[in-house]
């Protein structure tokens, strides 16, 4: 199983950098290239972002799982919500924005939880 | 005004009223307080802003909605919102977002 | 009940860099001073490192949460391990370094993991 | 011979046999890795470490074991590793930790 590491914080945007923080520091770890990490950046904090405003309130928690697999990147993310909280959309800023940055998004909303998901192959330095 | 932290600063200028200078990362965090700062300033009678952005490091959609409410309120007008030294990273980000056209980069 | 925020990263050495990243991030944020903020990382560090030791292997899986309250920080960090691996004793070094850094810390082992606590008040800028 | 990553840089000098930059972060995970080159170099029959640490800008409990290891692989000579330009959070540390007296500063 290729590792995995995974971040929990409240649904505020004030911690919408973590996320940004441990997906560039994962990703500089591996070696891939500084566009790639930006892009990378730019991508979890647009899904992140859409978990915390789909979310009731900051006492949920928004956990983002990354795994590194060859030189593909995968990003899950969720928040506990339900549907009848409005089921959340993109808007098309940000679908330009995800879809400029990375290979594959999506959102999912489930029975109590919306559920976001990304992937992006990338280059490596050195 | 001036609201910091350790991953933004935005600030107005009190010697070019409607000028702010937003820094660091816009993130959605950061864009609410320029929300906030962009009232106070609409309020005080301003009618054009100049974002200077030089020092910004990171903008998403939440920061690029903000500059885009900030025009709405003055009208939309085609001066209403102008940039001052946007670097590379956000005039991409406008390109693909299709909204160059809206902010003027002085 | 004041915000959490927690990493889970696989018991390997390099991944102690991402909770240094967290913990430092986390402490800006609020504002601590630097000075604060490198004696946080340190600690991190220390405790991180004994856990991943004392972990059997990588497939193990490090949860380190932390909590701020008012002035202070707590971290309560975690790896599956038995103590018949051998219970886990902080070295000297560590033990100076880590009474340095922070008010109060400990490893605790339990019967199926090893347990690590920190508290640190600090002082902020601004 | 050189082991870079985005934490950190361990390099063995060409022209100053015996001499190891290291920069970045030196943490378990790098200092195992300083482990190897320290006994490449003592291999090739090295008697004498200097430790070029400028860069380094972050150091641990692990850094410094990974020290004492090159030392008593050495010998535990007064001489054995010598650090060059070490910054005021590294000289914090050893005093800290009482190994001050070990790592002779040139
Ligand atoms: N939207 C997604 N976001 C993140 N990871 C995904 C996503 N879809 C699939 N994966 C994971 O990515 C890997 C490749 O999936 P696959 O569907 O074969 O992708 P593709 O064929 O587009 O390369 C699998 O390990 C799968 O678990
Ligand atoms: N070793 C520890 N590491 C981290 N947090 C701790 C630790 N011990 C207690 N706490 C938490 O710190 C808070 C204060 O605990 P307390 O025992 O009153 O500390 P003190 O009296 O030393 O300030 C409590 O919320 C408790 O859950």
């Amino acid at each position: 199983m290729p590792d995995e590491v995974a971040l929990q914080f409240p649904a505020a945007f004030e911690y919408i950098r973590l996320a940004r923080l441990v997906a560039s520091g994962l990703a500089a770890q591996v070696n891939f290239t500084l566009d790639d990490i930006e892009d990378l950046r730019i991508a979890v904090d647009e899904l992140c972002s859409a978990l915390v405003e789909a979310a009731a309130d900051r006492s949920s928690t928004v956990t983002a799982t990354f795994r590194i697999e060859d030189h593909q990147i995968h990003m899950e993310a969720d928040v506990p919500t339900t549907a009848a909280n409005g089921s959340y959309v993109i808007d098309d800023i940000s679908s330009h924005i995800l879809r400029a940055a990375v290979d594959r998004h999506e959102l999912e909303q489930n029975a109590d939880r919306l559920v976001a998901r990304m992937s992006k192959q990338c280059l490596t330095v050195n | 005004m001036s609201i910091e932290d350790d991953g933004f600063v935005i600030r107005s200028l009190e010697s070019e009223p409607g000028t702010i200078q937003v820094g660091g990362e816009l993130d959605a965090h950061a864009a609410n307080k320029l929300d906030d700062l962009v009232d106070q300033l609409l309020a005080s009678g301003v009618t054009n802003l100049v974002m200077d952005i030089g020092g910004l490091t990171f903008i998403d959609s939440s920061g690029l909605r903000s500059l885009i409410r900030a025009r709405k309120r003055l009208g939309d007008q085609p001066n209403a919102v102008v940039l001052r030294d946007p670097q590379a990273g956000t005039l991409r980000l406008l390109e693909i977002t299709g909204l160059t056209e809206q902010f003027p980069v002085v």
